[in-house]
Parts: structure tokens; C-alpha cells; sequence
């Protein structure tokens, strides 16, 4: 669990996220990008026990990029603007806060939860949901095979030079 | 002819009466190359790896992928020792495994569908085909057989996989069958009942490989590609060592039979 | 030299496709002019009789239906005791397969199960002494007669065939389809065809280029001038720098192909799974106490007489009086015809081959009363024992013979046992150590 | 199909040639390829009708009738032709191979690459069409005897085939060619003694099968022995070696360079 990229972290505790488009992506588990719009479910999951006791409230909100919006600073008329899903503060006592939601268009999205009774641990996820995440290791595959090819004929032609000086060897 | 044909037969030292004795000489070993390369492929490969060819329910991630190359290597250089070594032709290994492939099609047919009734999709054979065209291109490219072993055969071992898996993916979907999941790899066998071959005797990967992040068959085929290393070049000198041109000296009486003496062995051990 | 690698070509060509001409022939013609026809047994008879004796005991086996159209099913059911008495020379049955006999695939599986369990995969933790049920649903695809045994593949011990029945399948193979879905909901037509032509496509586009490679080669003087110009160590004509052009072209476009296409078919296959292979556990059975236990003190095989003899001390433990209605070894059921219960115990789809004609006689065939231990003799007499040749023991290093003795109580209810022991071949009644009424079953038997 | 190539006639290129210069004639190998094929897929065909009827069951009367009749023809007929070529190779040798013509001699070297065809085609056989099939009959159906419908075709017709073929290699060989009569050439006695190995073997395969191999697995140790049999065939490149030193010195002989250089 160390190397969990898909953990969060809500004040001392530590928390699991995943994605699945069962539709469109069967049993595949997503991170922080969602590859396409549609129905997604959410499932987060408690990494410490202690979570299971204290009542969290969970928010997705479209990302702005303004900042404020999630620290609590502007109003709650502003958040509720951008809210696509609120789930109200509860206990989850199986550890396991599953949220199905459609995303009908593609962007850049937040998860806001919160944790205590006083709400007094936050944490905040961006994610991206049907943004074609360029993905180098490809590119860097095919340039690989062409340079191992470029480089093998440059060997070759080496090798040939070599042998052209004639020793006529019976 | 092109020029670097002809600069070649000058080169030999071979009049154009030579060169067209040599012609016809040269179709004639292409047949019994083909021949020759096709059958002792085949029955080298049919009988160390052979179950997990024949059947799409033995396609794992743990043997399969490790095994097929490992054995279909030593034949591609087997011949492409003996191919390069006399003649700096770089097709042993394609030409072992193309005629291999051509074969196993043909027997596919024949026999599982032709004669017991297999559907095909339960007989699909894997292929190092593209694996050995990666060889022979090596070979050329670094005219030498150790760094053919050393990048080329780790390179064969790693290819087999995701160069099978494009056409065999399909069969590894899940399927639910009597409340427990399958692949259609595994209904397949199951739903065309060979008698002979109880589900027990696959050699199949039976317990988990959770390493590499569930990556197993990656763990494989890098296996597979250090094995390969090793059995190409234990086949590289067998090959090597199957082109010796050696005579053994014969009785006299033997030699009596034909005539006395004779002349003396003339292709001797000149090579 | 066009010309001349025309003419070769075209005798290559020739020669190759007469080849391939004649496999599909064989192939595709055959099979559609072959016309079906009786298929005699699975070759069971040829296995050694202290395994078809002592292993595996198939009983209440039933066929649901003797003639089947293609595509529809048609079900194997019954039990099996796993013997007591189990041969050193088989493994004992802790991993089987439960399948069945068939010349190819002509019938298929729908579904098996052994003691309800379902028995996709092979099956652990099998106990000699107990009871199992089984299942097999099969379902017609190839018309003809066909022969159905239910098979218990024994790690180790080989195939252990149980008793088979004619099966007809009626119609044409063309009717018969597999339709699945994945669950994924992909929908697959036909499973005998899935991912076949998928397969051939990149198999023929891998050859092609393999061909490529090998004709530009080939083209040249090959032989006897590349050898003697290697002598000479002028390989700069051997191998040009166009050559090292194609073989670089060559090595890039494979692997090309291969990652591209890889990446492609793993966005095209996104859930998939390993083959399933692990083991399924079948739960050991509740222990049964025997009913009656039976004790051999003499067996004997009279070779001549196609008879087998056991002088028996059968022991009632049950609180009603009980009779011997059966005795049944290797499939073969020998009944004591002077006993109704037994005699109603045959299910109508029995084969009637497996049925031996002059049954089961009981020397002492009164009722055995609750605690009574009675001596008599057992006498299973038919030409079966020679033309299932179970008479084997003659040749074999085990020479015990074993089965399973039905009882039948005043209510009819049935009680199964099992006997084993030594068995001495003889040759003339002279010989024999048994105290049957031998010369009148003799002359039954010629009756 | 044209069957005669000739190397003289089809050449266009140079001025005119002599017609003796004819070295190989492909009409004889083509006969024995059409005969073999028609044994092969004779059989096949037999298999295709007769195995899954009478064959599934050695103790009937129809498995004596239709396979060990097969059997018990085959195996005489097969080595009896091969012991009247072998013999004929033989009474016919050349009594004076240190006369021989450099001609008549590179004619016998194409003779030889001519018996290699009939070899290594008749091998293919068992290597691959058949041999594959055995695995289809015994992963189908229940072994009951050595002598399964299977194994008596490609067992006891194919391997006594190409043994035939093989010996009869050489055989022209060592009668005809004085390199091979001069010395044994370890090559060739390895092609050919190394596959022809493979029928002794069965023993091996049999006796497992009998005592301790119930199940077929293919690829299971009891039989590498074919597999490691087959790996012989490698030693056919030593013998192309020694064939081709050979025919380029004669080659040079008959044809000289200079005569070219002249024009």
C-alpha cells in the first residue's frame, strides 16, 4: 500500500480512491483520470480504521480553478453552484464510500471530503474525466525501435567497410 | 541477375556454364531445405511443446509463455547456424518457423477438424514467426551470432507473447458458466471433450503470480527471453557442429569393393 | 534464368498445392461424405480387469433419451463407489476429471457435476470406500450412432470407463451452435468459429513478410558461389548495404507491428482473465455402515465355463432379513433373477449388453435373518467375462477380482456391498475347490 | 506440370550450349513424390474412414480385419522394396570409381540431392502430417493398445518409408560417388542412421506407456527421444558441405573460368 498512487490523505488518515466504468471499461480500476464521460462509479475506501467512526461528507465539484471555493472561504452559494453531488456528513462503518455518478461532458473535476464532526479534516482530489491523457511510452517505444534499427544499420555498415579491404585468402 | 549477382559468380570463379549448373543445383536445395527445415522443426517442436500449441485451454501466462520460445528457438538456430556459417544466409530461423507455421495450419485442419471434429477455435496455434524474422534481421545487421544471442534471442523470448496475444485475445474474456468464471479459452475445452486429456493434465499456471503489478505474463516472456538466450546458443553449436564435413577413413576391403584404392578422400577436411 | 525460376516455381507451386489440395480434401470432403455408422466401444475392454474390477464401481446410471436431434441435450446420471480393495498399480483418486467417452467432439458438454458440485475443472479430495453422484449433460453436434460412457479420468490410473449406451444423433451438424456472452455482454455467434479468422489474418500477415524475406534471399546464386566466396572472405558481396537497409526496415516494421499491435488489441480486449484452472474440493460423503458384509473364502474363474464362482460367508447386519439381488463388477450386472426387487431395478435405458443373460444364482437364496451369518455361493456365469475380456487375470500380476453385491430386504429397500478377493483360475471342474452345483449351471449356460 | 528441367535448354542467355550438358533430371523424383503422396493420403484417406469405425477397439474382429491386416502388410512390403533397391544400389555399383569422368561424376552428385528429396519429403511425413495426427488420436480417444489405428500409420508406414529412402541414400552414396566410398562421411551416417534410430525407440514409448505414462502428454520427457532423434536432420548441412566442396571443384573442371575470360 506504500506505493499507492490513488491514496488521499485526510489529515492523519489515509484513504483509497478508485474509479470504474463498468459499461465502458469493464473491471478496469481508474486513478485520477477517468478515461471517458458516462456513468463512473467512485469507491473510496477507509485505510485506517479509525475512519469508520467519524462521520464524512463528500463533494464533487466542477473545477474552477479558483481555489477558494473548496478552502471555505467563499460562500456556500458559490460552492453549490459548482456541486454536481453532495453526499451529507455520515458514518460509513463498512470503511467503503461508494458514489455512482454520469458525467455528461468531459473535464476537470474535485472531490472534496471531509472528515470529524466538526469537519475539522479535509481533503481535496482533482481529477480528470474523458481527457485523452497523452501518454508518452509509446511514442518513446516507436523512437526507441527506429533508433535500434538506425543504430544496427550503422553497426552493419561497420562490419561491411571491414571486410571490403580485399585479403584474398585462398 | 544484378550487378552484385554477377560480381559474386565473377568472384567464385564460376564460368555462366558453372553458374547455371550451380542454378539449378541451388532450386534443388531449396526443396530439400524446405523439407528438411520444415520436418525437423516440426518434430523437434511437436514433441517438447507441442500440447500447448495444439490447444487454445493450454494458452497460459506462466509455461506457454515461457516454453514455446525456449523451443522453437533451438531449431530456428540450429539452421541459421548452418545457413550463415557456409553460405551468410540469414534465414534459418524464418524459414523454420514460416514452414512450421504453414504445417501446423495444415495438420489443424487435417486432423483436429478434418478427423475428430475440433472446432478450430480449440486448436489455434501460437507462432514465434515475427520473433524469427527479428533474429535473421539481427544476425545480418551485427553478423554476429554472440550479440544475435544476446539481443536477438532475449528479443525472440520477449516478441512471442504480444505478438500472439493480438490474435488470441479474445479467448481470455470471462465467461460465467455454472456459478463460477471462466475464459472462453477454458469453455472451449471444456465444451469439446477430448478423452484422452482430462482437464488435471494441462501444465498450466495453477496458483498466482501477483508480481509486477499483476503483470505476470511480462514476468514471463522476460524469462522466457533469458532462456531463449541460452538455448540459442547451445543450438547455435550444434548447428555449427552439424556442418562438419568429416570422412572416416574406410577398410581396404571396403574399398576393394569399388575398384581398389581409389583416389584419395577429395573433399576432405578443407572447412 | 526468369524462365528457369518460373518452372520452378511452378513445380513448387504444384507440388505444394497437391499437397494442401489433398489434405483439404481429406479435410473437408471426407467429413461431409462420411457416413455415419455404429462405432464400436472406447477400447475400456482392453484395460486391465483389476481396474475395471476393483476402482471404479458405476451404478443407477441412466440415459435420458436414446436418440437426440443435434443441438439438443441429452443426460448421464447416476452414482459411483470408488472400491475399497483399490489396486497398488493405480493411483488412488485424489485428482479426477469427470468426462466422457466419445470418438471426437460428436457430442459436447453443457454441464457435469460430481455429487452436485459443478466439475468444470478437475476434482480433489476423492475417497476410496465412498459414494459419489454425478451428471453430465452432453448435447448432440455430429450425426451418427454414438457410444456414451460417462469417464472418471484418475490421475495417474488413466481412464476409468463407465458402462455406455447407443446414442443417436438425428439431423445435421450445421443445426448445432454455441452461442455465448461474455460477461462483458460481448456476444460470441459461435464458439467454433470465434477468433479463428481473427487468428488467420495475423498468421497470414506474419507469413507474407516472412516470404518477402526469404525470396529476397533466395533470388540470388546462393549455394556453391556463396560458399565459395565466403572461402575467399569477401562477405561485402555476400551482404550489401541494401540488404542491411531491408534486414534494419525489417527489424523496425516487426517491431512496430507487433507494439502497435499489441497496444491496439489491449484497448480492444480490456477485461480479460487467466485460464481458471484451480482444483474443486468434493466434500467426503457421511460414512454408510454396511448392511451386510460378505467375506470370500474361495474364488475361482472356471476359464472353460465362462463362470465365476465365490464361495461366500455373507453376515446381515441390518434388523430385516435381507436377499442377494446382484452382483456387479466391470459394468456388468449380474442379477438374481428369482428376486422381483432386483429384477424392477432396471432402468429401461440400461444397455442390454451390459445385462448378463443368465443372471445371478445364489446357492442359498432363502432370506438372511437379522444377524445371521450364512455360507453360500455367488455364480455370475456369461460369455460376457470373454468378450469384455475380463478373463485377463490369467496374464496380469494381479490376479483379485472385486464388485458390488445388492441386497434386497422384505420391503424391498436396497442395500450395496462391497466383496473382494483372491481369484484362482481353473480349467476343469476337476480343479475346482468351490462347492457349487457346477455341471447344472454348465448346462444352464448351454441352455 | 513440366517435370524435366534442364538447365541447357531453358538457358537463354549465353551463346549455344551442348546438349549434354543436361546434369539433372527432375522426371524420376517427381515420379516417386507422385507415389509417395498417393501412399500418404491413400492412408489418410483409410484412416478417415476406417479409424474411428473399427479402430477404437483392439479386441474386436474388426480391428484384426481392418488395422492389424494393415500392419501385417505394410511393415514386410515397406522393407521388402527397400531391400530390393538397397539390393540393386548394391549389385550395381560402380567397380571402378577411380576411373570415374569428372562429368559422370557431378551427375551423380545431382542423382544424390535427387535421393535427398525423396528422403527429406518422406520424413516430412511422419514429422509433421502425421505426427501431429497421433497427437489427435491419443488426446481423443483412450489408448488401449500400442498398435493404435494411429500408430500403425505413422509408426509402421512412415517410419519404415523413409528409412528406405535414407538407407537408399546411402547407399548411392557410398557405391558411386568416390568421395563416400573412400570414407565414411559421419554426416551422412548420421542423417540417416540418426531418424532411422527413431523406430528402436518405440520401444521406449511403448514401455512407458505400459508401465508408468497412462495419460498422453506430448510434450512429457518419455518422448523427447523423437525429438532429440529428429535434431540429426541438422547433420544433413555437414553433408551439404562435403557435396558442395565437391561439385565446385568439379564444376571448375568441367567449365573453366578462362574459357570465359577469352571471349
Amino acid at each position: 500500500m506504500d506505493s499507492d498512487v490513488c491514496k488521499l490523505r485526510i489529515g492523519p488518515f489515509n484513504m483509497h480512491f478508485a474509479g470504474y466504468q463498468p459499461k465502458a471499461n469493464g473491471n478496469t480500476e481508474f486513478c485520477e483520470d477517468i478515461p471517458a464521460t458516462g456513468n463512473t462509479i467512485i469507491v473510496m475506501d477507509a485505510i485506517d480504521s479509525e475512519l469508520r467512526n467519524i462521520p464524512i461528507e463528500v463533494r464533487l465539484i466542477e473545477d474552477t480553478g479558483d481555489k477558494s471555493l473548496d478552502e471555505g472561504t467563499a460562500d456556500g452559494s458559490q460552492l453549490n453552484s459548482v456541486t454536481m453531488l453532495h453526499l451529507p456528513s455520515k458514518i460509513y462503518e463498512t470503511g467503503s464510500i461508494p458514489i455512482e455518478f454520469n458525467f455528461t461532458h468531459a473535464g476537470k473535476y474535485v472531490g472534496l471530503v471531509t472528515a470529524g464532526d466538526k469537519g475539522q479534516y479535509t481533503s481535496r482530489f482533482p481529477f480528470s474525466v474523458g481527457i485523452e491523457k497523452t501518454s508518452y511510452g509509446i511514442y518513446v517505444l516507436v523512437a526507441g525501435v527506429i533508433l535500434l534499427g538506425l543504430g544496427f544499420y550503422k553497426y552493419a555498415g561497420r562490419a561491411r567497410g571491414m571486410s571490403r579491404p580485399q585479403g584474398e585468402q585462398g | 541477375m544484378n550487378k552484385n549477382d554477377a560480381l559474386i559468380l565473377q568472384s567464385a570463379e564460376l564460368s555462366p556454364q558453372a553458374a547455371q549448373w550451380s542454378r539449378t543445383f541451388d532450386y534443388l536445395i531449396i526443396v530439400v531445405g524446405a523439407f528438411l527445415v520444415w520436418s525437423v522443426t516440426y518434430i523437434s517442436q511437436l514433441l517438447l511443446a507441442g500440447d500447448w500449441d495444439f490447444f487454445i485451454d493450454w494458452k497460459d501466462r506462466q509455461y506457454w509463455v515461457l516454453i514455446t520460445p525456449t523451443v522453437t528457438i533451438m531449431m530456428a538456430a540450429g539452421f541459421q547456424a548452418i545457413f550463415w556459417k557456409l553460405f551468410r544466409l540469414p534465414i534459418g530461423a524464418t524459414a523454420s518457423l514460416l514452414l512450421f507455421l504453414v504445417g501446423v495450419w495444415i495438420v489443424r485442419y487435417h486432423s483436429w477438424y478434418g478427423m475428430a471434429y475440433f472446432p478450430l477455435s480449440l486448436v489455434i496455434p501460437g507462432t514465434c514467426l515475427m520473433s524469427a524474422i527479428a533474429l535473421d534481421a539481427i544476425l545480418v545487421l551485427s553478423r554476429s551470432w554472440l550479440i544475435t544471442g544476446m539481443i536477438g534471442a532475449t528479443l525472440y523470448g520477449l516478441l512471442f507473447y504480444p505478438s500472439n496475444w493480438v490474435a488470441i485475445a479474445g479467448y481470455f474474456q470471462p465467461v460465467e458458466h455454472m456459478g463460477s468464471m471462466a475464459s472462453v479459452a477454458d469453455m472451449i475445452g471444456y465444451i469439446y471433450p477430448r478423452s484422452g486429456t482430462p482437464e488435471y493434465i494441462r501444465i498450466i499456471e495453477r496458483g498466482t503470480l501477483r508480481t509486477f503489478a499483476d503483470h505476470a505474463i511480462w514476468v514471463s516472456a522476460f524469462f522466457s527471453g533469458f532462456v531463449c538466450v541460452f538455448s540459442y546458443y547451445i543450438f547455435w553449436f550444434i548447428g555449427s557442429f552439424a556442418c562438419n564435413p568429416k570422412f572416416v577413413a574406410v577398410g581396404t576391403r571396403f574399398k576393394s569393393a569399388f575398384g581398389g584404392s581409389g583416389k584419395p578422400a577429395a573433399a576432405g577436411e578443407s572447412a | 534464368m526468369r524462365r528457369l525460376v518460373n518452372r520452378w516455381l511452378v513445380c513448387l507451386f504444384t507440388a505444394s498445392g497437391l499437397f494442401t489440395a489433398s489434405s483439404l480434401l481429406t479435410a473437408s470432403g471426407l467429413v461431409a461424405a462420411f457416413v455415419p455408422l455404429p462405432v464400436a466401444a472406447h477400447g475400456e475392454r482392453a484395460t486391465e480387469p483389476y481396474i475395471r474390477t476393483r476402482t471404479v464401481h458405476w451404478y443407477d446410471v441412466t440415459w435420458s433419451s436414446g436418440s437426440i436431434a443435434a443441438n439438443d441435450e441429452i443426460t448421464v446420471a447416476g452414482k459411483f463407489r470408488l472400491f475399497s480393495d483399490w489396486p497398488d498399480a493405480a493411483s488412488l483418486p485424489d485428482l479426477v476429471f469427470l468426462s466422457n467417452g466419445s470418438p471426437g467432439a460428436v457430442l459436447t458438454r453443457v454441464e457435469s457435476y460430481i455429487s452436485g458440485i459443478p466439475a468444470r475443472q478437475s476434482a480433489r479430495g476423492l475417497k476410496t470406500g465412498k459414494d459419489y453422484t454425478f451428471k453430465l449433460v452432453m448435447k448432440g453436434r455430429v450425426p451418427g450412432k454414438w457410444h456414451l460412457h460417462p469417464v472418471l479420468n484418475v490421475h495417474g490410473a488413466g481412464a476409468i470407463v463407465g458402462p455406455g449406451a447407443w446414442v443417436e444423433v438425428t439431423g445435421k451438424q450445421s443445426d448445432y451452435k454455441e452461442p455465448l456472452t461474455t460477461m462483458t455482454g460481448v456476444k460470441i455467434d459461435d464458439l467454433q468459429t470465434y477468433g479463428v479468422a481473427r487468428a488467420q489474418m495475423w498468421h497470414f500477415g506474419y507469413g507474407v513478410l516472412a516470404l518477402l524475406w526469404l525470396l529476397w534471399w533466395l533470388r540470388r546464386p546462393l549455394i556453391i558461389p556463396r560458399w565459395l566466396v565466403t572461402q575467399k572472405g569477401r562477405e561485402d558481396l555476400l551482404i550489401t548495404s541494401t540488404d542491411d537497409k531491408v534486414a534494419a526496415a525489417l527489424l523496425v516494421t516487426v517491431l512496430l507491428v507487433v507494439i502497435i499491435g499489441y497496444k491496439q488489441t489491449v484497448e480492444e480486449f480490456p477485461n480479460v482473465v487467466p485460464l481458471q484452472a484451480g482444483f474443486v474440493k468434493v466434500p467426503v460423503p457421511p460414512n454408510v455402515p454396511e448392511a451386510a458384509s460378505i467375506e470370500v473364502k474361495n474364488a475361482e474363474y472356471d476359464v472353460p465355463g465362462r463362470s465365476l464362482r465365490m464361495d461366500v460367508v455373507i453376515t446381515n447386519n441390518t434388523d430385516r432379513p435381507i436377499r442377494v439381488g446382484e452382483f456387479m463388477t466391470a459394468q456388468l450386472r449380474f442379477i438374481n433373477k428369482d428376486l422381483p426387487a432386483a429384477v424392477e431395478s432396471i432402468d429401461p435405458s440400461f444397455p442390454k449388453d451390459l445385462l448378463a443373460g443368465a443372471g445371478l444364482k445364489v446357492g442359498s437364496d432363502s432370506p438372511i435373518a437379522p444377524g445371521e451369518s450364512r455360507s453360500t455361493t455367488l455364480d455370475a456365469t456369461d460369455a460376457a467375462w470373454e468378450v469384455e475380456r475380463l478373463v485377463s487375470f490369467l496374464s496380469n500380476v494381479d490376479s483379485r477380482v472385486g464388485g458390488l453385491v445388492f441386497f434386497y430386504n422384505d420391503q424391498g429397500e436396497r442395500h450395496m456391498s462391497e466383496i473382494s478377493g483372491a481369484v484362482v483360475p481353473v480349467f476343469t471342474q476337476l480343479g475346482s475347490k468351490v462347492s457349487t452345483k457346477a455341471p447344472e449351471i454348465l448346462n444352464a449356460r448351454v441352455d | 506440370m513440366s517435370v524435366t528441367t534442364t538447365a541447357g535448354k531453358l538457358d537463354v542467355r549465353p551463346a549455344a550450349r551442348p546438349k549434354a550438358n543436361k546434369m539433372f533430371n527432375f522426371g524420376p523424383v517427381a515420379i516417386g513424390w507422385g507415389v509417395l503422396l498417393a501412399i500418404y493420403v491413400g492412408l489418410r484417406l483409410y484412416q478417415q474412414a476406417f479409424a474411428f469405425e473399427y479402430g477404437l477397439d483392439s479386441t474386436t474382429p474388426e480391428f484384426e480385419t481392418y488395422w492389424v491386416t494393415l500392419f501385417n502388410i505394410e511393415i514386410p512390403l515397406i522393407f521388402g522394396t527397400g531391400f530390393v533397391i538397397w539390393t540393386y544400389l548394391w549389385m550395381t555399383r560402380d567397380r571402378n570409381l577411380a576411373a570415374i569422368k569428372p562429368e559422370v561424376e557431378l551427375k551423380r552428385y545431382f542423382n544424390l540431392v535427387a535421393w535427398f528429396m525423396l528422403y527429406t519429403f518422406s520424413f516430412l511425413w511422419i514429422a509433421s502430417f502425421f505426427g501431429e495426427g497421433d497427437a489427435t488420436w491419443h488426446q481423443t480417444v483412450i489408448r488401449d493398445t500400442a498398435l493404435t489405428p494411429s500408430h500403425i500409420v505413422v509408426f509402421y508406414a512412415c517410419v519404415p518409408m523413409y528409412i528406405v529412402f535414407g538407407v537408399g541414400s546411402l547407399l548411392y552414396a557410398t557405391t558411386r560417388i568416390p568421395a563416400f566410398a573412400n570414407g565414411y562421411s559421419v554426416p551422412l551416417l548420421m542423417a540417416v542412421v540418426g531418424p532411422a534410430l527413431i523406430l528402436p525407440n518405440l520401444g521406449y514409448n511403448e514401455w512407458g506407456h505400459a508401465f508408468w505414462m497412462t495419460e498422453e502428454i506430448f510434450s512429457h520427457p518419455l518422448h523427447w527421444g523423437f525429438s532429440f532423434l529428429g535434431w540429426t536432420g541438422l547433420a544433413l548441412g555437414g553433408v551439404l558441405l562435403q557435396v558442395v566442396i565437391r561439385m565446385s571443384q568439379l564444376l571448375k573442371q568441367l567449365s573453366p573460368v578462362e574459357s570465359v575470360r577469352a571471349k
